[in-house]
C-alpha cells in the first residue's frame, strides 16, 4: 500500500520547521519541542504565537518554532513575555526557560511574573544542569551530582539545595497552574503534553500564569548513554523532583 | 498496513525510537548520515503498528507514521 | 497653539512621551527620577496605556524589550546607578534594532553617589556602556520644554532607525517646574513596523533576535548596524549656538550646564571678552563638524561639565589638535558656578593659549 | 501694580515641613499667571522628613538662563540654620525675609533689606501653625510692587484645588496676615 | 625557576590568581569564560579557598564587593553580556575603593552576539561602563604566559590603589592552550588593609561606603579619587614595541590582534616597508605619550581592533591631529587576516597621507 | 535621688554611636535599631560585628551602628554579606533589608542566600512602601493600598499581590530560622526582640540563615499618624502577614 | 525613686512614648527644639515606675531610665 | 629525527565527536615535551554535539605569533565538510590528510601532498571506531622527520592518564596503525 493511499497520522508539527535542531542524541529538549509544536497546531493558534527563545540550549528555538519568535537576554524571558504580553493581549506568548535560565539568574523575573499572574505559558526545562555552557551546577543538580563546576560532587552546606521551583511557585498566590512532568517515557510523553496544553488552554481562557515543569534528560552533560538518562530521570532525579500537579484554580472550583 | 518513513538525515541514533518500539520493527544502520552518526532504519517493517510512539519520544522529528 | 502649563522636567518627559503615542511604560523606582513614574502611573491608565512597575530595572528594561518587540512605542526611565543595570538590555535592543525610549535622571556618582544633579554618565551613554559595538542617540535637553519636545523626538527617532534613544538629563532638570507648552497636535512619525512580533498571519514569520552564531553572519550583522549608525550620524546631528558669530573663545556645555555657561557669557561680554557658546542638544551623533568649523576661528574652546572631563574627549576629537581644548568641571552633584566659569575662562585668557 | 518684573531670583529655605517648597511654586505659578517666564527648582532630599529643604525660583520677564540660582533678590529663611547658609549669598541690595518666631539672630548686612516677620505667630492667629509659610509669602508680596495679593491668592487656590481645603481659609488669612504686617512696617 | 606546562588561556588566568593569593572566587557560567570557573571550582578548595557559583552575575560582583570589604584578595570572571550586568556594582567597587580581579573573556556582541573572540568591550573597560566618574586599570594580556603575569599583577595593583583591576582578554586567548612557566616564588605584594571590615576590635569602626549625600562631601570624595586615577597614569604604564626604531607607519594593536599584526610587520618588513607596532599591554591607562613620541617620527598611524574602532579614539586623542590615524577592524567574531592587515596598511601608503 | 546613685536600667545601646538619626518620627526603623543595638551588647559581639546597610531609609545604618558597616547595592545585602563571611566566617554579619531591596530588587539574591543557608542574620523590615524614594509600591504592599505608583490602589489583576516573604523562603530546604514579628506596641517589641536574638544565636552557633520579618509602621508614606501607623500594622498589614514562626530547625529537634 | 531623662534635641515628637507610657509621665513640650519639633517632656515625673517602656517604644532613643 | 621543527601550521577538523580538539592537544604536549614553542586553539561552540569542530595548532622554533592558523602547512580533514572548507586554505606545498573512510571526494589541487587514509577503519582494526582520530595523528607522524612516534605515544599516555586507560591499548594501536599504512605508501 503506497502511502498516499494511508492516512498521516504523525508527521513533524506544522507548526515547526521542517529543519534538524541542534540539541543532542537523545535530548529532552527535542521531544518538548515536538509537543509545542502539536499544540500549537492542534490549537490553532499558530497565528499569533510568540515563542520567546531563552538563553540556554534552546537558545535557536526562533529557528525550529515556524511562528513568531524572540530571543530573550538570559533569565529575562518572564519580563520579555510580559512585555509582549502588556503590549498586545491578543498574542499567545510561549515562555521557555531552562533551570538555570529560570531559576537562577532569572529567579526574581519569574517569582514576579507568576505573582502578578501574567497572562502566558511557561515550560521550564529541568535538566539538573546548565547544557548550553557545558554542565556547570544548576540550582536544580542533585545533592552529590558532580558537574564541571561541582567536581566533588554538589554539597549542600557550600553549594545550597536544589531549587524545587514548582514549590517555590506554589507560596505564591499569583500562578494559576503548576504542574511537574518528564518526557522519559512513551507515557510520560502524553502525560507532559496534556499539562502543556492545559497551560495553553488556561492562557487562551486569559487565566494567568501557567508553568509546566519538565524534568528533562541531558545525556552529554550527565555523562550517560541516553537510555542511562532517562531511566536516571524516573528513578533517581524524581525522587528530588516529585512529578504531579501543585496548583490548579481550574480544578478548585 | 501500518508504515513508519524515516528522514534519515535528520537521526541522530539516540535509540530512544528503537527502545521503545513496541513490536521491535527498528534498529539502528550500518551507515553513516551526513551528520556522521548511525541512522535508525526499518528493519522489520511488517511488524509496525502504526502506534506512533517512535515519533512521539523521536527528539528529532524524524517518523511520519502512516495507517 | 497649545497651552502653557508649569511642569516638572520629569512629568513633562512623561507627557511628551504620552503625546507621541507612548502607551507602555515600564521602571523601577529611583530618585531623582521618581515623578516620571508617578505622573505615568496615574495619566498612563487614564489614556488606555500600561503602567508597570517592574521588580527592578533590569526586568523593567527587558520588559521594554517584549513591548518594543510587538511594535508599541514603549519608554522605561531611571538614574544612574538603575540605568548601569540595564546596560546588557540595552546591548540587546540595539543588537535586535528594537525602539525605545530611555529616560537618565542622572545623579551624582560613583557607587550610591547622590541624587544631585550630575552629568557623570555621558561616557557610559555616549560610547557604550554595555558590550559590544553599538550606539544609541542620546537627546540632551535644558529646559522642561525640551524635556517634552525631545521625548517627542525620541520616539520618533527610534522608530525611523529602530534603535533605542536616551533622554539624557540630570536631576535638576527632572526636579525643576518651568512653563511648558503642550501643543495641540503633536508630530508622531509613522515608520514601517513589519518586522514587528504580531502573529505569523498571512506572513512568514517575524524574529527578534541578537544571536548570530556563526562569525560571518555577526559580522554582517553588525556592518549593517554600523551603516546605520553612519546614516544617523549623516542625518542627525542637533545642537544650538549663542553668539558664535564672533567668538574667539568658545565655550560647549550640554544640559543644565548649557544654560549656566549661556548666562557666563553675557558676563563675559559685558567685560568686552569675545566668549560663545555650543550646546549640543544631542550627544551622540555629536555635532563635531560644527565644533572644527568653530575651532577654525577660536583661539580656545572649553569644555564645562558636570563630571570629571568626558565630553571634552569628543571635543578634542572634533578639534583634533587645531586649538587648545579646556576643561572645567565640578564633580558628586555641584554645579558650576557663573563666576567660577568666568575665571577659569579668563585664566586661559592670561595663561596664553598654550 | 508694575507691568514688568525684571528679573527677581529667589531662594526660599526651612525647615522639612514648613512648605518652603509651597512658596516656591507659588510664585511660579502666580508668574505663570502674569504671563511672565519662571522656573522652580527644589533641593529634593532622601529627606522626607524633618531635615532641611530650600527651593529657587527665578521670575523674568525675559528667558530664564540658569535656574540654579547662586545670588539672590529675595531670600525667606524659615528657620535659623537657613538664614545662616544663605544670607551671605544675597545680592546687595537684595531683601531678606526673616522668620523672627524661630530665628533670634539679627541679619548683620547693611547693604540689604530684612524685614524681621513672626511667621509662626500669624499663622497660629490664622488658625494652623503649618501655614506659617503663607505668611512669609503674603510678606513677601507686601514688600514689592508686581505681583498683587490677587495673584498669589489666585496661585494659591490653583494649588490647593481638591487637598486640603479645609486648610485654604488659614492659608488665605495667613497669606493676608503676611501682607498686612510688612504693609504696617512701612 | 618554575615549571612550564601547557595551560588554557582562561586556567592560566586563574592559576596566576590563586599563586597570588586569591582565595575567593565568585563567579557565574558563561562561554568563552568557562574554563576559569571549571579550573577554581577544582583548585580553590584544596588550597582552602572558596569557589562559589553565584546565582547570577550580579550576584557574583557583589559577593566580590562583600569579600573585598573584608580584605581578602577575590575575583570574578566572565564574558561580555554578563559583564555589563556587573557595571553597577563595579562603579560601587571603585566609588568604596576596593580592590579586587575582574577578567573579561570578551566575545561577539551587541545583545547575544556569540562566542567568537572580540574586543568591542574596549569601550566599556577604558571609559567606564557604569555610572559617574570612574576608572579601573585594565590589563591587556596577549599570550597564557600574561593571562598567568596579568592575573598576578593585577592583584598586586588592586591592593596597590584600591581599586577593581580588569583583565581584558578574548575568547581565542581564553580557549587557547600555551605553555606557561609557573614560577616557584610569585612576587605578592602586601599593602595596607587596616582599612577593611575585620571587627572593631580596639579601633573605630571601618566603613566601606560609597554614598556621600551631601554635595560637598561626594565632591571631595570624587576630587579624591580623581587624584589617585592620576596618581595610577603618572606610575602605571605597560606596553611593548616592535620594530618601532625606525618604524614609518605605527600599529597599534592590543591583546591577540597584536600578535596578528607582529607577524604583518615581519611581512611588511619583507616588502621594504618600514612597519612597527606597539602593543598597549594596559588600556588604562593608556600609554598616550610613548605614542605621541612615535606619532612625530612616523607617517601615520593604524589602529587594528577586533571592533569597529574603539582603541583608535585614544590613539587618535593621543596623536591630537599631528598624523592621520587609521583604523582597520574586524566585527562579530572575524579575526583580522595578516594579508588583509598588509593591504589595508598598503592602501594607505599609496592613497598618500591625507 | 540623683541619678549616680540610681541604676541606669535604659540607656542608648553601646553599639549604637550617641548621634541623632533621620528617620520620620515614630517609624519602625527606629525602634528596630535599637534592638539591634542592645543584642549587640549583650551577646557582646561588637568587635566582630559587620552591619550591612542596604538601599533604602536603612541606609545610613553605618552611621548609626558603632561597628564595622558596609554600604551594599540596591538589593545586593545577601550577596555582600555571602561575601563577607564566606571570606572571612569569624564575622558576626548583620544584614538588614526593607520590602523593596529584599522582595523586588534582591529577589534572586536573598533566595539564593536562604536556599545556601549563608551564616548570616537578616532582619527584613517590611513597611508595605518603598520609604526612602518617597512611596512608591512595593512588593509587600497591601491589596487596595494607595501609592505613589499605585494611586487608584494595588490591584492584584495588574500589579500582583503582596509577596509574602516568610512563606516563599519557607518553601525552600535552606533557611534554618523564620520568623515575623512586629514593632507596634511595647508587647510586640518584646516578642521582635526575643527573635531577632534567636537569630543572631543561631548565626553564632554556625546554624546557617536566618530572616526576621518586621511589620514596620511608616506614618509618613502611609499618610498617617503615627498612632493610626501602629494601629494599622496591627489591625490591616497582619491579617496579610500573619506574624509566627514559620521555621526553627532548633526547635524541630 | 525611678526617673527617666530625655535627651531633647533627639525627640521628634511622634508621640509614642507618651501614647504607651503605662502611668501618664510624659507629654508634648510647648517649646521647639533644634530640629522644629516640640519635643516630649517629663510631665509628672512622681508616677515614673522605671518600666523603660518609653524608652523601648522610642524610635529615636531619646530615653534613659534610672530605678 | 630532525632537530629542528621550523614552523608548522596545523588546522584539525572533523565531526564533533571525532576527536579533534584531541589530535591538536597530543600535538601540542608532544611539541612542549620536545621543547619546541607550540599553540593550540580550538574552534569552540556551544555545539557539544554532533557538529562540526576544528583545532588549530602551531609548532615552532622560534616565537609563535599569531596562533590563528590561517594558511595550514598541515591539514587534518576528518569528514568531508572538514575537507571543502579547508583545503583551498592549504600552503602551496602543503600536507592533507584525508579520512578516506568517510571522505570520497579527491583532493583536486595539485600544488599540495594528499594522503587518502582509511580512518575510522584502521580504528575500528585497532579495537573501537572512535579512536580515528589516533590513526590521523600515526599517519601525520609518519609523513616528517620532527615527531617521531615515540613522541606521540608519550603525549598520549600523558594525556589519557587517569581517565579511560581501558582506551589506552586502542589508541596506541590506532596511532601505530596510521603510522604504518602512511610509512607503507612509501
Ligand atoms: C548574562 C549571561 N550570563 C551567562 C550566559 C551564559 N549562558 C548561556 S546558556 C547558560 C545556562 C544554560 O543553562 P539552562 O538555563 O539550564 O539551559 P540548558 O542549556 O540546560 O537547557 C548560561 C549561563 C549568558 N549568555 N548571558
Ligand atoms: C539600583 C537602584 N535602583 C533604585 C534605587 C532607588 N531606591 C533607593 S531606596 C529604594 C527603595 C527603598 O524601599 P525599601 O527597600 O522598601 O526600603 P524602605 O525605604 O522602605 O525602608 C529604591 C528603589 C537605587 N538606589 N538603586
Ligand atoms: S547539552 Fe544537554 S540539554 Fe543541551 S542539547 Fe545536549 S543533551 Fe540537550
Ligand atoms: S509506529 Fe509503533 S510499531 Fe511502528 S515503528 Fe513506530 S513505535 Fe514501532
Ligand atoms: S529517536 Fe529519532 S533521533 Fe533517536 S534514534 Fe530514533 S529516529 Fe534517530
Ligand atoms: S519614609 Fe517611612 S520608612 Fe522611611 S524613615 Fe520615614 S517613616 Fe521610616
Ligand atoms: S519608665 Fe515607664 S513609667 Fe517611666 S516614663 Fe517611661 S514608660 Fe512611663
Ligand atoms: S517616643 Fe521618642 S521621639 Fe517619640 S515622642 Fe517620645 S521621646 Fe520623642
Ligand atoms: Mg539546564
Ligand atoms: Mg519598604
Amino acid at each position: 500500500m503506497s502511502t498516499e493511499t494511508m492516512k498521516k497520522v504523525y508527521s513533524i508539527p506544522e507548526s515547526l520547521r521542517n529543519r534538524p535542531h541542534h540539541y543532542c542524541p537523545g535530548c529532552g529538549h527535542g521531544i518538548v519541542l515536538s509537543i509545542v509544536g502539536e499544540l500549537v497546531d492542534e490549537l490553532g493558534v499558530r497565528d499569533r504565537a510568540v515563542g520567546i527563545a531563552p538563553v540556554g540550549c534552546s537558545v535557536f528555538l526562533y529557528e525550529y518554532y515556524d511562528f513568531d519568535c524572540v530571543q530573550a537576554a538570559h533569565g529575562r524571558a518572564p519580563a520579555v513575555a510580559t512585555g509582549l504580553k502588556r503590549a498586545n493581549p491578543d498574542l499567545f506568548v510561549i515562555s521557555y526557560q531552562g533551570d538555570g535560565d529560570l531559576a537562577a539568574i532569572g529567579t526574581a523575573e519569574i517569582i514576579h511574573a507568576a505573582n502578578r499572574s501574567e497572562n502566558f505559558s511557561t515550560i521550564f526545562i529541568n535538566n539538573a544542569i546548565y547544557g548550553m555552557t557545558g554542565g556547570q551546577m544548576a540550582p536544580t543538580t542533585l545533592l552529590g551530582q558532580k558537574s564541571q563546576t561541582t567536581p566533588y560532587g554538589r554539597n549542600p552546606n557550600t553549594d545550597g539545595f536544589p531549587v524545587r521551583v514548582c514549590e517555590l511557585l506554589n507560596s505564591l498566590e499569583g500562578p494559576y497552574y503548576l504542574e511537574r512532568v518528564c518526557v522519559a517515557t512513551p507515557q510520560d510523553r502524553v502525560k507532559a503534553k496534556k499539562a502543556i496544553k492545559k497551560a495553553f488552554t488556561y492562557q487562551l481562557e486569559g487565566k494567568g500564569f501557567s508553568l509546566v515543569e519538565v524534568l528533562s534528560q541531558c545525556p552529554t552533560n550527565w555523562g550517560m548513554s541516553v537510555l542511562d538518562s532517562v531511566k536516571w530521570v524516573k528513578e533517581v532525579m524524581a525522587q528530588t523532583f516529585p512529578l504531579g500537579v501543585f496548583r490548579d484554580k481550574g480544578q478548585q472550583k | 498496513m501500518p508504515k513508519v518513513t524515516i528522514r534519515e538525515e535528520r537521526c541522530k541514533a539516540c535509540g530512544l525510537c528503537i527502545h521503545y518500539c513496541p513490536k521491535g520493527v527498528l534498529g539502528p544502520s550500518e551507515k553513516f548520515n551526513a551528520k556522521g552518526y548511525h541512522p535508525t532504519e526499518v528493519k522489520h517493517p511488517e511488524k509496525c503498528i502504526g502506534c506512533t510512539i517512535c515519533a512521539q519520544v523521536c527528539p528529532d522529528q524524524v517518523f511520519e507514521v502512516y495507517r | 497653539m497649545g497651552k502653557k502649563i508649569l511642569m516638572k522636567g520629569n512629568e513633562a518627559l512623561g507627557e511628551g512621551a504620552m503625546r507621541a503615542g507612548m502607551r507602555h511604560y515600564f521602571g523601577y523606582p529611583i530618585t531623582p527620577q521618581s515623578e516620571v513614574a508617578a505622573y505615568l502611573s496615574k495619566h498612563l491608565p487614564k489614556r488606555g496605556g500600561v503602567f508597570l512597575q517592574a521588580e527592578s530595572e533590569i526586568s523593567a528594561i527587558n520588559m521594554v524589550y517584549g513591548a518594543a518587540s510587538a511594535g508599541r512605542r514603549v519608554m522605561t526611565s531611571s538614574s544612574s546607578p538603575g540605568i548601569s543595570l540595564k546596560m546588557e538590555g540595552l546591548s540587546y535592543l540595539v543588537g535586535s534594532e528594537l525602539p525605545c525610549l530611555i529616560g537618565n535622571v542622572m545623579r551624582g556618582g560613583p557607587g550610591l553617589g547622590n541624587i544631585a544633579p550630575a552629568q557623570a554618565d555621558y561616557f557610559q551613554a555616549v560610547k557604550g556602556g554595555g558590550h559590544g559595538d553599538y550606539h544609541i542617540i542620546v537627546l540632551a535637553p535644558t529646559t522642561c520644554q525640551e524635556m517634552f519636545d525631545f521625548a517627542v523626538m525620541a520616539l520618533n527617532l527610534a522608530d525611523k532607525y529602530r534603535n533605542p534613544v536616551m533622554i539624557l538629563s540630570d536631576g535638576a532638570l527632572g526636579q525643576m517646574m518651568e512653563p511648558v507648552v503642550i501643543p495641540d497636535e503633536v508630530p508622531i512619525e509613522e515608520y514601517d513596523k513589519s518586522w514587528a512580533l504580531t502573529g505569523a498571519k498571512d506572513r512568514p514569520p517575524n524574529v527578534v533576535n541578537s544571536l548570530f552564531l556563526d562569525e560571518k553572519e555577526l559580522e554582517e550583522h553588525n556592518i549593517k548596524l554600523q551603516e546605520k549608525f553612519k546614516r544617523i550620524e549623516e542625518n542627525e546631528i542637533l545642537y544650538s549656538e549663542y553668539r558664535t558669530e564672533d567668538a574667539e573663545y568658545l565655550f560647549v556645555a550640554f544640559g543644565l550646564v548649557s544654560r549656566i555657561v549661556h548666562s557666563v557669557v553675557d558676563l563675559a561680554r559685558a567685560e568686552g571678552i569675545k566668549a560663545g557658546l555650543l550646546v549640543p542638544k544631542m550627544l551622540w551623533p555629536f555635532p563635531k563638524d560644527r565644533i572644527a568649523e568653530l575651532a577654525e576661528q577660536c583661539r580656545f574652546l572649553m569644555s564645562v561639565e558636570m563630571n570629571s572631563g568626558q565630553m571634552v574627549e569628543d571635543v578634542r576629537l572634533a578639534v583634533n589638535g587645531r586649538r587648545p581644548v579646556y576643561f572645567y568641571g565640578r564633580m558628586g552633584g555641584g554645579v558650576p558656578a557663573q563666576r567660577r566659569v568666568l575665571e577659569e575662562l579668563k585664566s586661559h585668557i592670561e595663561g596664553g593659549t598654550k | 501694580m508694575a507691568d514688568k518684573v525684571g528679573t527677581v531670583e529667589f531662594i526660599i529655605a526651612g525647615f522639612g515641613g514648613q512648605g518652603v517648597l509651597f512658596i516656591g511654586r507659588a510664585l511660579a505659578f502666580a508668574g505663570l499667571a502674569r504671563d511672565v517666564n519662571v522656573s522652580f527648582i527644589p533641593s529634593y532630599g532622601p529627606e522626607m522628613r524633618g531635615g532641611t529643604a530650600n527651593c529657587k525660583v527665578v521670575v523674568s520677564d525675559g528667558e530664564v538662563g540658569s535656574p540654579i540660582v547662586e545670588e539672590p533678590d529675595v531670600l525667606i529663611a524659615m528657620n535659623r540654620p537657613s538664614l545662616e547658609r544663605f544670607v551671605n549669598t544675597v545680592k546687595p541690595g537684595g531683601t531678606v525675609f526673616v522668620n523672627s518666631s524661630l530665628i533670634e539672630n539679627e541679619v548683620e548686612r547693611g547693604d540689604i533689606k530684612a524685614y524681621r516677620v513672626p511667621f509662626n505667630e500669624l499663622a497660629r492667629e490664622a488658625g494652623a501653625e503649618r501655614v506659617a509659610n503663607l505668611a512669609a509669602l503674603g510678606a513677601y508680596v507686601a514688600s514689592q510692587d508686581f505681583f498683587t495679593l490677587e495673584d498669589m491668592e489666585g496661585a494659591v487656590k490653583e494649588m490647593v484645588k481638591g487637598k486640603r481645603v479645609e486648610l485654604m481659609e488659614a492659608n488665605l488669612k495667613a497669606l493676608r496676615a503676611g501682607y498686612d504686617f510688612v504693609r504696617n512696617l512701612a
